[in-house]
């Protein structure tokens, strides 16, 4: 393996170094919890030409498709503000043709992310797709889109989607050590599948901690650490976003937001002060109490609320008992050593 | 003497009502969550509400957000992950689950995607989310529509009803027998669907709305019901739950942003970040 | 849903009304863990004519094997005892033809579990395997052990098992509730594939706890209650093996049974002793004290080593501030209800 | 002066060194597994051990007792399934993977199934278990032999090495190029595979061992590296590890067996629990 061990570097190396013009780029998070800070990253070094994917998109594909970031999006639920009357940036852009858009259903991208993941060339999709337009109509994956093979048991029509291993899965965690290791809990989603699909994987999250707590709690490990490329440490990083116990979802910025949405010069207006006008995360955070003042950040912050711990005790860690006795033959190293020149086992 | 009631607080009851107990049910966002935790606290306590975000067995002690908002109840039974609550429901494990319309045709398929040319659409919808995977593999799915529409011809086939009618949904063998959408209820109503024909009928009507009320919203002649009745008011407890549970709900999505909003501002007033 | 909502029961209970004879068997654990009691009783019960599958046969298929229970074997890999010059129960019963074994390796015997838990009627496995003799040397499943297609992306041939659907799983985990949420950790292995992918689940487990312990740490969950169909608490009900946190492997025990098992009359002696002589686990247990002292016995036992917890905290978990404001509108009930009547927005 | 090993240990010890730092291992119970601890101790600090049940990055502080033994160490970075432990091998991020021998042909093809008929075997094996996916995926393949043979052909096929030789298993197509087993390491030698011809060749012998010892287990006229060398003797730091971690794997399993059941009956007696 070639990657260094640690992997700790700024939200800006990661991107400068793991994303790339043209990218196949995935957003790792489903609606709850989104990196938000490394989608505010990619805009701001004015990276573009992507191959968007996204389970579910919110704030993270409106701001990148209405940065003119992205070319072709594959996508299940996309965000519109402000019902009949409204809009969203992924509209205008299909209207004046910037933008293709590859509609599937939550499960069908999930499918492909789930091959991807396991090195299969494709993946098993329901049937009942066939009667809809999902199956029907086809953008840039063309007859890719969907498949139909012969199950060799049933002899039954099998859909089947192609595999996704996007070029890059950005993503944010609750808390990570320093090689990479990635913990996540609450709603899994696509969150594992669309990481581990991925070449690269750069993560933010909202404490580095120590790898003890990680090797303590491996069930909650979704990404290993040789899977990983980049860990940055960027509390409040989702924010406006929720991340399960650290903060709530801001209803104030969200709203912001959500109404910026449905005009292209409002979200602009939105994306210069809260984007491009705020080099970093600390300084989107101080820009947002400057405005609105510290109590309503400090209202977000999450009560605990602790998960019951996992029991992995043992009877022992070591062979030998408190009297220096190999648990197995009762007998010390000296005697051991013995026995073995004894036997005539020892050679040199 | 009862309550009175919102028209939004009268769907979500008649939604709540469709849960039975134990049934294994997935929840959408939105109005189903609140009809969910209706039913859990009033009538179906052992309901196991899910979301296709992976969360088994949540009981929500305020209304979630979204579809993946695990801090809206104080832990949940079991957490999955996508794939495997889809797969679940095309084992056929999932008893009922609620969609949101936005064209419906006669026979119950439904476009939650784009008007017009779909690849220039002069309106971008959500697109289909889980809807598609779950009206095929549920056992019932009930529909709810606020701001959706009646039309003879879908402008994009998201989610597949009845198909073309008749039998044709069970004929294709694409879909468990027996599935399919098995009411929509509205703010004026609630229908079914003809056991032979699968054409969409009006079952029940709200209170004070008329037949007519109904059919303007309706672009071919709707079908009545020969035993057409008067959807049941709510009960005192129904309707108290709800306003405690989810009070935006009850007032309605347009006056809980529009009050929702004025607070914001009073209180950043208050504290000298407006001008 | 019709099954009981409660599902806590005793293991003669579960075995008598959940495995027939006849039935598709699988052993829920992998090497750790082993549901013995569950196995015990299904031999005391005289339940016969099973096809078994077993990721990793130990104890629990010498025994059934040897019980004479097991008419086809589904395996990845069976215990042998004393190497060349010992033997097992499956090679015995290889041997008099009373048994036929169809081999996989983990991975192809996991992937039929992943498609029946899935509802798929096949999985992919890897190329590599139409060399082997795994391939080309079939028992009683025949064409359908593996069956080739090509893919419709790549055009390659594409190696293809059958989904295996049980029709009742056993299986051991360290803690459930009485409604069937069955928790386990440590290795995964196939532990929740092979539980989901069955039909009926018996679930035994060191200690049934609170439903709150659940319900706070969802992501140990690997049954849903809804799946399950028994629940029984049985402590050291997977002795001689070992429970992650509870107890070590017990190699007195261990080394006796492998020692029985290279010979049919030993093993039947040993089988005397242990499963037909003890009514249930706790008698198997008090008959150990008796034999070997509780020492050996309280030497086992795990000593606490907790996993570091995940918070699952909110900001707040009701709709309604301390000062019984709604927290969106900031208008108390009354205030909510007053406006409603107001606006004209509520009727009779 | 080096201290005095047992042939055990010089097993070990040669194994150990083939792990490199860094490497993604994966490790098989027995044998592997305290070389795998040794290399991560003394030379190898970052490699990443992993069990096919799904542990990824253990670090055993005791020899663990088969594959899925988590209580042999005070925790492990990951826990995964073991489907996905299996795809990752096939996705090509195993560096290097070990695996016992019953049977190894001219070839590096494997059985550890059966001797005799399959459908009546004289001796039933343990069977594949992991070991035909690993070789077929894993970058490199280390396999160790005690207790099994050469022979001219397999009973069984279980896992491949190199076919028919030659570049047989690159031609297939069914495997990553350039994969396969690279050693095989006996109590006797360390043995490489031809780079044309793939034939297994002697390439190292332990001290005070004869070519002649090593050719009278093999049934074929062996072919000896013309830079045989002699395996270089552990260093103390890796037979006191050794010693330290696992004092049973020293002694080697018949005396460790003997001597703790002798423990064992003592302990009993004392307690006057045996007759």
């Amino acid at each position: 393996m070639s990657k260094p061990i640690e992997k700790v570097m700024s939200a800006p190396d990661a991107v400068k170094r793991f994303v790339n013009d043209g990218d196949h780029l995935i957003i790792g998070n489903y609606t709850v919890g989104t990196c938000m800070e490394l989608v505010f990253e990619i805009i701001r070094q004015g990276k573009k030409g992507f191959t968007l994917y996204s389970q579910s998109g919110i704030l993270d594909v409106e701001l990148l498709v209405a940065a003119g970031a992205v070319e072709r999006l594959v996508a299940t639920y996309v965000l519109r503000s402000g019902g009949r009357n409204g809009g969203s940036a992924v509209e205008r852009a299909l209207q004046d043709g910037s933008l293709q858009i590859e509609d599937y259903t939550n499960y069908n991208y999930n499918a492909r992310l789930m091959a991807g993941m396991h090195g299969f060339s494709f993946m098993q999709v329901f049937e009942g797709i066939m009667v809809t337009d999902l199956f029907k109509k086809r953008s840039f994956m063309g007859e890719d889109k969907y498949r139909v093979i012969k199950c060799p048991y049933t002899g039954k029509d099998v859909v089947t989607v192609p595999a996704a291993n996007p070029d890059v899965c950005i993503v944010h965690v609750q808390r990570a050590d320093k090689f990479g290791n990635a913990q996540y809990w609450g709603a899994i989603g696509s969150v594992p599948a669309a990481a581990l699909a991925s070449k690269r994987i750069i993560i933010t999250c909202e404490e580095i901690v120590d790898t003890e707590i990680i090797r303590s709690s491996p069930h909650h490990t979704i990404i290993p650490a040789f899977r990983a490329d980049a860990v940055i440490e960027v509390p409040w990083g989702a924010h406006p976003t929720e991340v399960v116990g650290h903060y709530n979802q801001d209803k104030l910025m969200w709203g912001l937001f959500i109404m910026a949405a449905a005009g292209g010069k409002r979200l602009q207006a939105w994306m210069d002060e809260w984007v491009f006008n705020c080099q970093d995360r600390q300084a989107y955070i101080d820009h947002y109490v400057e405005r609105f003042g510290s109590g309503r950040l400090q209202k977000l912050v999450a009560k605990p609320l602790y998960s019951a711990p996992a029991n992995y005790g043992s009877a022992f860690h070591s062979t030998w008992d408190a009297n220096g006795k190999d648990r197995g033959t009762g007998l010390t190293m000296e005697e051991i050593e013995n026995l073995l020149e004894e036997r005539g086992l020892l050679h040199d | 003497m009862t309550k009175k009631y919102t028209l939004d607080e009268l769907l979500i009851i008649a939604v709540a009502r469709e849960i039975h107990d134990y049934d294994n049910v997935i929840l959408g966002i939105g109005l189903p969550t609140t009809a969910g935790a209706l039913a859990k606290a009033l009538h179906a306590p052992q309901a196991n509400l899910m979301m296709e975000a992976g969360m088994i067995d949540f009981e929500p002690v305020i209304p979630p957000n979204h579809i993946a908002d695990v801090m809206a109840c104080k832990g949940y039974a079991c957490a999955t992950d996508l794939f495997t609550a889809f797969t679940m429901t095309y084992r056929g494990f999932v008893d009922i689950c609620f969609l949101g319309v936005g064209q419906i045709d006669k026979f119950g398929n439904l476009n939650t995607t784009s008007i017009g040319d779909y690849y220039k659409p002069d309106l971008r919808l959500p697109g289909s989310g889980g809807a598609a995977d779950f009206i095929s593999y549920s056992k019932r799915t009930i529909l709810t529509m606020r701001g959706g529409e009646f039309v003879e011809e879908l402008e994009y086939f998201t989610s597949p009803g009845y198909l073309g009618g008749g039998n044709e949904r069970d004929r294709s063998g694409l879909f468990p027998q027996g599935s399919g959408p098995a009411k929509l209820i509205t703010q004026k109503g609630i229908f079914e669907f003809d056991p032979v024909t699968k054409e969409i009928v009006l079952a029940s009507i709200h209170p004070r709305i008329s037949v007519k009320d109904v059919q303007k919203d309706v672009p071919w002649e709707l079908k009545i019901s020969e035993t057409l009745a008067e959807t049941k008011p709510p009960s005192d407890a129904e309707i108290n739950f709800i306003r405690d549970f989810a009070p935006a709900a009850a007032m309605g999505r347009a006056l809980a942003s529009e009050i929702g909003f004025a607070n914001l501002i009073k209180e950043l007033e208050a504290r000298g970040k407006i001008q």
